[in-house]
């Protein structure tokens, strides 16, 4: 769909859009092609390439007439329409009216009135080309990976940064702030030690193919300590990490890795 | 020295590049069709190493399988190299951090819900590197994603004996 | 193929394992006595890469440096090794990217009046995450906003060496 509206505004071509000409499409197809335009600009451009004109030709009337009716389009349906729909429609409203509006001022040095609007376009138009050039550029990852040698046998030592727990606190203070998820703020001791087991848990579970139930408690960790561990494995449970398996009531209860 | 066929460059290039190293399946796997046989690919990784006589590295079979390393006696040159990584920790690297620290397990998924940002895979790389973070497994939903958590390494390194000494925060902040 | 000289051997090593581009002031400082020049340094990369002709890497010069990577074509294969990589970026990310890359430094209101529409925030952060792009300055307007550019690191991601090598617009188009 991307590729349909992206052609080349300039070229007096013979492309044709895939797009109805009509403007009484379907509401959902109409929202599909909406999403598609990166903005009033976008959405102009596209119109100037339906008639087939180059940019600096562009005809105000019809170009204003269609662009607000895609917006009442999209005010009627409902549309989380951006701002900047609108300041664009007055901005082309502001024109039609001064080009229909035969001006007083005979100064021929007066500018056509469309021209900064015509600027504007061209502008957006070479960072839009410029933006599908760069996609073309060969990249890491995609077009050319790079060399991970390693150094022999001999094990690396990794010389670590210096860090200490005070940076480490300042940082969750400063994701709390940012993640504003209530959820997270309610992190006390209870919450993390069973965050830790499930970890644990995990650990223990892939080390063992199936590990029974009763064999991931620690009695000697007291009530506080199996209350911890029950919640892990229901957490783990909840999260669809692992599955809980009994094959006959009052068998024994497995613990296992959830199959894919 | 001989010509080196394309099956021996796309094995270079997959051993050059692959963080882990890659059993024969692994290999076989990166192809679609005309996939080579083990022993196709085990000559020609003799064949590439052979080449390499005169080179500063060569292909070394480890227990997980194969991977391109520097032949000993570079040491002397490229302990140097370490050093320069070791700057310090971005703002990125720690929020992913005590993310990963405070909520493990958790998928890189989770990690981006709370930061809002994608995260940078160079620095989960790095924390697995430090051997602070591991894989504890897969997440059984679609994409099957790794969880990572902290490993005992991580404690060691803030003398902390579990989890639950890293620093709280008071609710009503 | 001519012989491999010691020097060429070393800086091999060294692009082969190192994690980040190696400038030549980098690779100069491998050595404590016997220092190469930077011409040295220089003629060695040229003819190792004249070694490599029929294998699957190359050294290329990006614009931190010298890196060890492999050659276009054979993303076919090796996309298969790990799954994140095929990152795909929005319209928006690339329009946005362009526009701080080619009209450095710029603030978010003149990516606002190029695009006409509001910069996503998200992106922003994203590019800063990834340390494509960075804060270099305050421009002395009300507000005082902040002068984004590009980084190094997001010419070697590219495999630039400079701004220069950014994609241009042909005029007669």
């Amino acid at each position: 769909m991307r590729e349909e509206i992206n052609f080349n505004v300039k070229v007096n071509g013979v492309e044709i859009s895939e797009i109805p000409e009509d403007l009484f499409i379907p509401p959902d197809a109409l929202r599909v092609i909406i999403e598609e335009f990166e903005g009033p600009l976008d959405l102009l451009l596209y119109l100037i390439k339906k008639q087939n004109i180059d940019i600096v030709d562009i005809q105000i009337l019809p170009i204003t007439n269609q662009y607000i009716e895609y917006i009442n389009l999209m005010k009627q349906m409902q549309f989380d329409l951006a701002s900047d729909y609108l300041v664009m429609a007055a901005t082309l409203a502001e024109i039609k009216s001064k080009m229909l509006i035969p001006s007083d001022n005979e100064d021929e040095d007066e500018e056509d009135p469309r021209a900064d609007l015509i600027r504007r376009l061209m502008e957006y138009q070479k960072y839009k080309d410029l933006s599908q050039k760069i996609d073309e550029v060969p990249r890491i990852n995609r077009d050319t990976f790079i060399a991970a040698g390693i150094l022999n046998n001999i094990e690396k030592k990794t010389v670590l940064p210096k860090l200490d727990i005070q940076q480490l606190e300042n940082a969750f203070i400063d994701v709390l702030r940012r993640a504003e998820i209530n959820a997270t703020h309610n992190i006390n001791v209870e919450v993390l030690s069973v965050r830790e087991r499930m970890t644990q848990i995990l650990d223990l579970v892939r080390c063992n193919e199936n590990i029974k139930f009763t064999d991931c408690f620690n009695i000697t960790e007291g009530k506080m300590g199996v209350v911890v561990t029950f919640l892990a494995i229901l957490e783990l449970v909840k999260e669809s990490i692992i599955d809980i398996l009994q094959n006959d009531t009052f068998s024994n209860i497995y613990l296992k890795v959830k199959d894919e | 020295m001989s010509k080196i066929t394309n099956l021996e460059k796309i094995i270079e290039s997959a051993l050059l590049v692959s963080q882990t190293p890659l059993s024969l399946q692994d290999i076989a796997n990166l192809f679609e069709d005309d996939k080579p046989s083990k022993n196709q690919i085990k000559k020609s990784i003799e064949d590439l190493n052979n080449s390499y006589s005169k080179r500063s590295f060569e292909i070394a079979q480890v227990a997980s399988g194969y991977r391109i390393q520097v032949k000993i006696g570079y040491e002397k040159w490229l302990s140097k190299l370490e050093k320069h990584n070791t700057t310090r920790y971005s703002k990125a690297f720690l929020e992913t951090l005590v993310i990963i620290a405070y909520r493990q397990p958790v998928t890189r998924g989770d990690i981006e819900d709370i930061r809002g940002v994608s995260v940078n895979p160079q620095i989960i790389r790095n924390m697995v590197e430090f051997e602070w973070i591991k894989v504890v497994g897969h997440k059984e939903t679609p994409g099957r994603p790794e969880l990572l958590a902290t490993t005992k390494k991580f404690l060691d390194y803030f003398n902390m004996q579990s989890i639950k000494d890293l620093p709280r925060i008071d609710n009503n902040e």
